[in-house]
């Protein structure tokens, strides 16, 4: 018979390689955001509505979104935010820093995205960011480093 | 403004996930892990209505039903009735590092075991010809102080030459 | 883990008088998840346990609510008269939950960026806070109410008391959620027995009824989303209402197990379950039949908490509650949510 | 009689067209080609789908609770959306899980998916994540075992074996070639037998690369529907659901096939003959080979599906292999398996055990195309393979079930 005091603890890991593809519309605002340091949305054709970040169709009614590129931004509006104040090895800068919900100018969603610059005291619903680009860009949505205030 | 043409350079992103680990025993794990590393023996256990032998020991016996509460030694020598030579080399998802090949592992009906229940482990030979069922095979304990509970404290079968 | 499944299994199974052995369950639903369990197929290592060798069994990878909803769909399509629904899971074992759910996120838009699932509650308690005017203060009694209900269970996890100068010292994780606001890393398991009604009658002399069951999803995209409210939760909780023909669902129920891993989604998801309207003046009303066990904040793992919550539900309406038991329970209401920031909802409707 | 409040058709499929590598979409965008394309082949639009059921296999992709994601382009957006995963079984899951949903009464029309993306992780890797992590993991090779070869080698002869399994495999690929959505297509012919025998690589002892399943990137979707709606549908001829059977094992034997022994020492039966006792017990079917037209089996490896050919079909001795070497499980054959060229040519493994029944469905249609099996295909038999040797087995039928 086993007891419970037969039970220990063995510390070990679990670890796997992966490789992601972004897809040809993924593809498409990525190297914008690495070639052109520009933002694009894609505008539903019938309903006009602009959805960032890109995607293929409309899931409510699969329409295909990907003929129509806008250009949104560079600047926006914070409609809202949270300070992490928590430390993982996945974050983008050191704790704490602001994680905001943006809504680029001409965009009718909004984009999650570091803000920094500011004390973040400051940090506000309906506060004017702007996109800071990387200096070495990468197409990674980090070729946006960070919004700033405006 | 004409339409944007979709890129024809594809992005991707490389990823290795990495997810420290806390794996609890439980009791009955834990029974033969300790078993392996403090006494060099290998603890099967077995189900109270069909007294077939379980090794590794699980909870329960899944024929039946029932907590399988009972242990028995078994081993360290048995008999092979199975085995894999593996040419293809995986990546290991305990290190994510690829393992090197070839090499073997063996199901082992070990001495005492009921029931026909086998053990699956590394079989050491360098000799892949040599393999065939049953042959006499025997469990290669770790040397003391380097032994730590785990799997491993076997570090293989080998062959028993001259052993039917 | 095995260890964990097998006691909830037997206590079922002695509580029923289900033969695990024979014939007796005709398929096994189980709910667990491949990345907390950081285990490809995490049903395979339980088949033995929940007595599914030689036998059906299929996995819901979502919260276990959904496990509800699928094993009655089981029963009702005729294929099984008996279905053990057995859900685990052991957040133990990563010691940090956050790089799991963080692995939820697109690789490209949403992970560069550093969401998990506590960032993207972080964002919600934001908009739903502030659309309200609910502070911080009301939030601290809250989560306080609900330790000492939780202080009554002796199936939660977390039981320790807790006064507003405690959760005034709780450090802030993610504004405006601080630590005391945010479910405790959690193990456990929950298993249920599902039956056609002529072998309920068999089974129990108290059998509960699902009357009503009700699941949607919202969009994946945070930024897509009011993330104060939430469209998904109205459209599974319409579909239960309506499938239990509950009109006015404010007074409907007895006891209301809503899964709530961060505090501020008692709330919101009381007033998108239509059980108020004003969500901030609810804080303030009467909540002893919102969560008597305390709810998930207590310390259910997330995978399986709204297969907790039904089992809590479960045991009101059976008057089997013990302390935290609400008096003459009549009708239920359950409820469990995945993904970041509630984006699934699944809503259940017990009855006596 | 399978039990069964109502019946259930399937009154449309889709699927992707199967690659190695599909680098020009993501995850959610892959599963909309399928999601699309049962659309369209049911000529429904999205409104009338009710709900949904999708599963594939995270740690291929490396995604946490995907179906989250997945609602970019699975269509679930606003409805019931329920993920189920068992490993290899999954897609055949995901079959059992919609028609119950529908037979239940829940849902009317319900959209079944599976999906996977095998080049975003390491397939091998990702399979022997399932082995115990104190026991088991450092051992396993993912999916891979010769020990399915040496089990046949041993008991009908190393030349006699060997030969049968690769000719097996050569019917396969000869199927693949007809099929435009399969993955891999060799050209191989019965005179490379010899040289494949020798020289494809091994990969675990007997087991050579060239009969072992793919690793695909690719998606299946197929639509229920009860049959009030699928009498107002009716775009395509119904394929009815007769009967699903699922049989699990304990893990401990992990994918070896060594054999185990039940209670008494006696040598236990496979997952693979109990579904298989069990389906044609429930539904009158005496003499499986001759009562069913077509099979589309889960065959992982030339060896196992060389080995399961005699457990499904309930026979004994060397019938299986004879079976092979005279050619009837060839398109044209009397036993028609895999006209698709089945899962050694195509492989995305969430969605693989959803084709098996997607493949039987177009089959009964008369839609297969140029693998359409040369006869009138009223009762088709499909299977799942997955987790430690875990057996899902599915019956579809041209008639609408008896009430």
């Amino acid at each position: 018979m086993a007891a419970e005091s037969d039970a220990f603890v063995v510390e070990g890991t679990f670890a796997l390689p992966y490789n992601y593809f972004a897809g040809r519309v993924g593809s498409t605002w990525l190297v914008a955001l690495r070639d052109e340091q520009k933002i694009y949305g894609v505008r539903h054709p019938q309903t006009g509505k602009v959805f960032v970040p890109p995607r293929q169709v409309d899931e409510k009614d699969f329409t295909d979104l990907t003929g129509d590129w806008v250009e949104v931004g560079p600047e926006g509006r914070v409609t809202g935010f949270t300070v992490i104040r928590y430390r993982e090895p996945y974050q983008p800068l050191p704790v704490p820093f602001g994680l905001a919900l943006i809504q680029l100018d001409g965009a009718d969603t909004s984009i999650v995205h570091v803000v920094r610059g500011e004390d973040l005291g400051q940090l506000s619903v309906g506060r004017r960011v702007r996109a800071v680009f990387a200096r070495e860009r990468k197409a990674t949505i980090l070729d946006i480093a960070h919004f700033a205030p405006v | 403004m004409p339409p944007k043409p979709l890129s024809e350079e594809l992005i991707h992103r490389e990823h290795m996930a990495r997810f420290p680990q806390r794996w609890s025993t439980g009791p009955v794990m834990g029974k033969f892990l300790k078993a392996l590393r403090d006494e060099k023996r290998i603890m099967a256990n077995v189900c109270p209505r069909c007294g077939r032998s379980q090794v590794p020991p699980r909870e329960v016996c899944a024929v039946c039903r029932v907590a399988a509460t009972q242990f028995e030694e078994v081993g360290p020598a048995g008999t092979l009735r199975n085995f894999d030579v593996v040419y293809y080399a995986s990546p290991d998802p305990v290190t994510g590092q690829s393992r090197e090949v070839p090499y073997a592992t063996a199901y082992v009906e070990l001495d005492g075991a009921k029931g026909g229940a086998t053990f699956w482990h590394e079989l050491h030979e360098t000799d892949m010809t040599k393999l065939r069922r049953g042959l006499r095979v025997r469990a290669v304990f770790e040397e003391d102080g380097k032994r730590t509970g785990a799997i491993t404290d076997i570090k293989y079968f080998e062959i028993i030459e001259g052993e039917a | 883990m095995q260890g964990m499944c097998w006691e909830v299994v037997q206590h079922v199974v002695r509580a029923t008088g289900v033969d695990l052995a024979g014939e007796d369950v005709g398929a096994v639903v189980s709910n667990s998840d491949d990345f907390f369990d950081c285990r490809t197929i995490s049903d395979s290592a339980i088949t033995d346990v929940v007595g599914a060798h030689f036998k059906c069994e299929e996995k819901v990878a979502q919260d276990g609510a959904q496990a509800v909803y699928y094993g009655y769909a089981n029963v009702a399509s005729g294929s099984s008269d008996v279905v053990l629904v057995a859900g685990h899971s052991k957040e133990s074992q990563v010691g940090d939950r956050n790089l799991i759910t963080h692995a939820a996120f697109d690789p490209f838009y949403t992970r560069p960026v550093g969401l998990d699932y506590l960032a993207a509650a972080a964002l919600q308690a934001d908009a739903f806070l502030r659309r309200f005017g609910i502070t911080d203060a009301d939030l601290a009694r809250l989560v306080c109410q609900q330790r000492a209900k939780a202080a009554r269970n002796p199936l939660a996890n977390e039981r320790t008391p807790l006064s507003p100068a405690d959760v005034a010292a709780s450090p802030m994780l993610a504004d405006p959620l601080r630590e005391a606001y945010v479910y405790p890393p959690s193990d456990g398991a929950v298993a249920m027995i599902l039956a056609s009604e002529d072998r309920a009658r068999h089974l129990t002399d108290k059998p509960v009824w699902i009357t009503g069951l009700g699941s949607s999803i919202d969009s994946f995209f945070l930024g897509d989303r009011d993330l104060s409210e939430s469209a998904s939760l109205r459209q599974a909780a319409g579909r239960a209402y309506r499938m239990a023909n509950i009109g006015q669902p404010r007074t409907a129920f007895d006891v209301c197990e809503l899964s709530d891993p961060y505090a501020h989604q008692l709330p919101l998801w009381a007033w998108q379950l239509g059980l108020t309207e004003d969500p901030r003046q609810w804080l303030s009303g009467d909540l002893a039949r919102f969560n008597p066990s305390g709810g998930s904040l207590a310390g259910t793992p997330q995978v399986v908490s709204g297969l907790a919550r039904t089992a809590e539900a479960v045991l009101q309406l059976r008057n089997e509650a013990g302390e935290r038991q609400i008096p003459g329970a009549k009708r239920a209401l359950a409820h469990g949510t995945t993904g970041p920031a509630g984006q699934q909802h699944c809503v259940v409707v017990l009855e006596t | 009689m399978p039990r069964k409040t109502r019946p259930v058709a399937i009154v449309g499929v889709g699927q992707t067209r199967h690659s190695s590598h599909r680098e020009d979409v993501n995850q959610p965008e892959l599963i909309h080609e399928a999601v699309r394309r049962a659309i369209d082949d049911a000529g429904v639009s999205l409104d009338d789908i009710d709900a949904v059921v999708t599963g594939n296999m995270e740690m291929f992709e490396g995604t946490h609770q995907p179906d989250m994601w997945q609602v970019l382009g699975n269509g679930a957006w606003g409805k019931p959306c329920l993920r189920v995963s068992t490993g290899g079984t999954t897609g055949a899951t995901v079959f059992g899980a919609a028609d119950n949903l529908v037979a239940s009464g829940l849902h009317d029309v319900v959209l079944a998916i599976g999906f996977e993306k095998q080049q975003e992780g390491h397939t091998t890797g990702g399979i022997t994540a399932m082995a115990d992590p104190l026991w088991a993991r450092h051992l396993q090779t993912g999916a891979l075992t010769g020990m399915a070869a040496l089990e046949v080698i041993d008991e009908f002869g190393h030349e006699r074996a060997r030969r049968a399994a690769m000719r097996y495999r050569v019917i396969m690929d000869q199927h693949a070639a007809k099929n435009p959505n399969a993955h891999r297509r060799f050209n191989l012919s019965f005179d490379m037998i010899d040289d494949l025998m020798q020289k494809s690589p091994p990969l675990v002892g007997e087991l050579r690369l060239i009969h072992m399943c793919s690793q695909s990137d690719g998606a299946g979707a197929m639509i229920f529907a009860s049959a009030e709606r699928a009498a107002a549908i009716n775009r395509r001829p119904p394929v009815w659901v007769q009967d699903h059977v699922t049989v699990h094992r304990e893990e401990t034997l992990s994918l070896s096939g060594v054999p185990t022994y039940d209670a008494h020492g006696k040598l236990e039966t496979t997952t693979q003959r109990r579904a298989a006792e069990i389906l044609f017990a429930r539904n009158g079917i005496a003499r499986p080979s001759e009562e069913i037209d077509v099979f589309e089996m889960y065959d992982p490896s030339a060896w196992w599906g060389l080995s399961w050919i005699r457990d499904f079909l309930l026979l004994e001795g060397d019938e299986h292999l004879q079976m092979v070497e005279r050619g009837d499980i060839a398109i044209e054959g009397r036993f028609p398996i895999n006209p698709s060229g089945g899962v050694t040519a195509t492989n995305p493994i969430g969605a693989t055990a959803l084709l098996r029944p997607l493949e039987a469905a177009l089959q009964i249609r008369g839609d297969a195309g140029a693998h359409q099996v040369p006869r009138t295909v009223r009762k088709a038999l499909a299977s799942g393979f997955g987790g430690t040797l875990w057996t899902v087995l599915m019956l579809l039928s041209k008639e609408k079930p008896d009430a």
